[in-house]
């Protein structure tokens, strides 16, 4: 196993990538931006290494001071958590050129499946059920054109460097297409440096249900059960629970042997998630992500599996520690991520100073955070205060666990204010308790009366 | 940030001096001992009765006290001397190569934007420039010694 | 938040001085602790009485702030009068019984360890007395009123 | 199901208490002393209630204020935690005489396990092996002599009105019994206000095994497994970890069954748990403890089984959510307590205000605490700080991750120490990994070098 490992992420997944090697015997290496110089990581790491100003372009998301950082400090792999560089093929290929192991699959594949249209080919061709839509990236707003008019309206253009959730757009009226093409291409340019575009049959009110799968890179892979993660905001997850509720347990099991089967055809290496969207009894392949996701501890819960252990395995050539047959789904859970926004103004960042901060606590309760009595919110870095996830036997009792937690959860600081009592409302939803819930939820709660 | 008013450090402490005596005055009884940090304007007097004790604080957890010096602009040091820190982490450079003479010696007036080092990182030789003109007073760090992202280099006083 | 700390910290700071200041001049007793934080706007003074303590405040830190009343001695009020509190939960009861007269009316003059009042705990009359001699300016709970261990029940002047 | 309970206790346990009333959607009546004002669960609950001043005897140990507190505040049944009035009989029938349900119990059968020699026949009578020693509680040193020859020595006298720990004298030699005897009964009487005594052999070095069960009143019992206290000083429990490590299945199963046995024979309703020793093969019982206990946490994480919700249903006539089949034993869990004590100092409590307060968090870790920053720990009652739980799929990484735990532990204040480190030495200890500990591991470190 490795000895030393450095994180290349900042937050909560730094803190957690970091107890893991810590009860592995592994030395952890942290990296922090000015503004995380006080941070929890910074704090609990072995060392940590400044690595440069609050800019992502210049700390988390410079390569050269990552490995560099890695090299100065004898570590021999690097995780990257989620987000910044975590499926940056680029950023993959420089550490293994470095002779620094990339903790997640090989940079062949993250740029494989990191291109969506070619991903979406690649499901397609292992025989995975896609939404209709170009089958490649298109260059000209006549192409576009040609695949909208055959597949029909509504339509979504995505970027082909995009993913979870960033750089979509729905279409509704052919007329709109000329324009919404130019803004996505031109939003494409700036957030991902890649102008290319792919179209597809956009679903209304469908449900977001993702595959966990662990592989060993070996062409053996397990499947960890699916996550159901319906309850969004603009396309970012609030809430996440698992096992997805109301899907027929046949369904459920197309879907994990559908993710199994696309896994073992590109021969995943580490952890990732299968994608889908699930509507009227059928599911189609939306991505991959080659990353431990924000909302793992679901699946961990359930399972017992300390997911970023079976990442540093993998990765350090042991092979995962389970086969399919010991992995027992059992009972519910739930993730609430708590964010410093507040869902009056529109759900707003409020940084500031945390000057009480007691998180919730006791039976059954799970909470990943970054947070501390004096933690600093700034504007630099995405607002996620807290993730707090609950297990329980069946899914009634975790919907009262989370509330309670979200209830005891103090966040007091001066201009703070917290996602906590909005999660609430939406446990409270009667949609989301019948599990009727679909990814408008969130959306058509906010045009309700009290959040006018 | 606080930090930054942390930074400037000598004021704060006359304050924080200030409040104390005021406190002393509006409380009775035998000093036993008296705090002063500018870390983050804590002060902490304590009389002879042990379970007596006053303190001024601003933010609350000393565990989030902390000094941050940004490597954009050059720190200003009591004696108005002023610090060229690393602009990336990497290893320290005084010469362009072992066979060259170091960019600048201890005594050397330099004028802004004058290579005082470089900072390789990646094979990538990166210039340390001086922010602005002054005469090197010292150099903080050895020859081919690895630093972190605005870890102090060179010392400037004003020319 | 650079802007916010900036503002709060010295500025804050010197107004809670001020202020805490003044409350040691308005209340008697020795001080034993005094605790100015600009973080929350917490101003805490504690006297070496640990029974009374006067805090004032804007922000839910009260999880940090002590406040204590025992109802073992007299709890004192700014201007030297003293509450007789409840011994234990219970109900309180100004009479022997409805049809008696009370045991105290206002302007009564009583004597140290003179019955008060009663309160009830399971069918048990637990008397209630005045713990030193004084002048009943006050009878704060009405009779058969539900009451907690220490809650505050006569205001007794000096006699 | 109850629309309000009163907590009759204080700490961490009625925190606990009052988390799993609120999933449950009970309203929760708290009770404080003076020095209790500002604790966690006083600021938790719907409603708290002043009792009286910090000294026990006058506020949680008043059964007069709590069952008039409750009264007063429309509770329909009291829970009174662990410790306190938690198996007092005489507590139990004045709440049912006030028409408050006692939620553990039965009165006259908390009067019959209460009484510990009693409690012993009792089992025996079941079948259940016990140490020879006296039947009944005797009353005279002659009796005691005689039973002390007939059994032989070391012995260990107890009080009748004793348990978990307390009030237990260990004679080696009979030279020393006439004494031990008039010391035991003497602090028997000031302890308990019961100076009878009873006799049994005294086992040097065996191992305490526990079981929990679960009674419906009617004759139907569960039982969640073991767990393995033998990590104690002076008789104090320290670390406890399910399941028994190294103890062969073929003998857990035959403890489990006995407790199960013996718990039926008394028609046991609500949480309790069977106490034995086990010497090289050998079980003895030793005590029944009728209340939720300190170290509950460890079989919940193993068996998904709120054991408070348990105890509610029964107490209001529900019966178990749970048969014996639904009781799947997943994994180990291992709970350290950390006291406010310093163990450099023959672990004298150490009071003060907590200053900084960070517990540890993240992947299978729980922590029950009533702990906060600004947290007074006094001198009026036990220096438990918190209990830290760990859950892992093996006992290795349980202990890995038990380490990882207390580590991250924060706990500052002036004066204010906490045994964290010493149990890490406990967790490190080649006895204690290898599970080839009994009851002396802690005496016995405590006489190396480094504790002397």
């Amino acid at each position: 196993m490795f000895s030393t490992v450095l994180i290349a992420n900042r937050g909560e997944i730094a803190l957690r990538v970091a107890r893991t090697c810590r009860e592995m015997g592994i030395r952890t290496i942290a990296v922090c931006s000015d503004s995380d110089r006080e941070s929890a990581v910074a704090r609990y790491a072995d060392k940590c290494v400044r690595i440069g100003p609050a800019q992502p372009r210049r700390s988390y998301l410079n390569a050269a001071a990552l490995v560099t950082a890695a090299l100065q400090n004898g570590a021999e792999a690097v995780h990257p958590g989620y987000g910044f560089l975590s499926e940056d093929p680029d950023f993959a290929e420089i550490c293994e050129a470095n002779g620094l192991t990339f903790v997640g699959p090989p940079a062949a594949l993250l740029r494989r499946l990191g291109d969506k249209a070619q991903a979406k080919e690649i499901a397609r061709a292992a025989g995975l059920p896609v939404l209709p839509g170009s089958s490649r990236s298109l260059l000209t707003a006549e192409e576009a054109r040609e695949v909208a008019d055959r597949i029909g309206y509504p339509l979504i253009v995505k970027a082909t460097a995009g993913g979870g959730g960033r750089g979509m757009t729905v279409v509704r009226d052919s007329r709109d297409l000329g324009r919404a093409w130019g803004q996505a291409r031109a939003v494409a340019q700036a957030t991902f440096g890649d102008p290319r575009l792919y179209i597809e049959r956009f679903l209304e009110n469908a449900r977001h249900i993702e595959v966990q799968v662990l592989g060993d890179g070996r062409g053996g892979v397990v499947e960890l059960g699916e996550r159901d993660c319906s309850v969004q905001r603009r396309r970012q997850k609030l809430i996440e629970e698992t096992p997805a509720p109301g899907l027929p347990r046949e369904l459920s099991e197309r879907i994990r042997a559908a993710a199994v089967h696309a896994a073992c055809e590109v021969n995943y290496a580490g952890a990732g998630t299968y994608e889908f969207l699930v509507d009227d009894g059928d599911f189609v392949f939306m991505e991959v992500n080659c990353r431990i996701q924000v909302e793992h501890p679901v699946t961990e819960l359930v399972t017992g599996i300390d997911l970023v252990r079976e990442q540093l395995r993998v990765a350090a050539g042991y092979g995962l520690s389970v086969t399919q047959a010991d992995v027992q789904l059992r009972g519910v859970s739930i993730e609430c991520r708590i964010n410093a926004e507040d869902p009056l103004r529109d759900f707003m960042p409020t940084p500031g100073t945390v000057t009480e901060f007691l998180p919730p606590s006791g039976h059954f309760v799970r909470v990943d955070t970054h947070g501390f009595p004096g933690f600093r919110v700034t504007a630099d870095y995405d607002p996620m205060l807290a993730k707090v996830s609950v297990w329980a036997p069946d899914r009634r009792q975790a919907i009262a666990r989370a509330d309670r937690a979200l209830q005891e959860f103090r966040v007091v600081g001066r201009g703070v204010h917290t996602t906590q009592e909005f999660l609430r409302e939406v446990l409270r939803h009667p949609a989301f308790r019948a599990a009727k819930h679909t990814t408008d939820l969130v959306d058509t709660m906010n045009q309700e009366p009290e959040h006018g | 940030m606080t930090i930054e008013t942390t930074d400037a450090a000598p004021p704060g402490i006359d304050e924080l001096c200030r409040y104390a005596e005021r406190l002393t005055e509006s409380t009775p009884g035998p000093l036993k001992s008296l705090r002063v940090r500018s870390g983050d304007l804590l002060v902490e007097l304590e009389w002879s009765r042990p379970e007596a004790v006053t303190v001024a604080e601003s933010g609350t957890t000393l565990a989030t006290v902390g000094v941050t010096v940004t490597a954009e602009t050059p720190t200003a040091v009591e004696d108005g001397t002023f610090v060229v820190s690393a602009p990336l982490v990497g290893t320290f450079y005084r010469a362009a190569s072992p066979s060259e003479r170091p960019f600048v010696q201890v005594g050397d007036v330099v004028v802004a934007g004058q290579q005082v080092g470089i900072v390789e990182a990646m094979k990538l030789m990166n210039p340390v420039e001086a922010e602005r003109p002054g005469r090197i007073v010292d150099v903080l760090v050895a020859d081919g010694t690895p630093v972190e992202y605005s870890d102090a280099l060179i010392v400037l006083a004003p020319a």
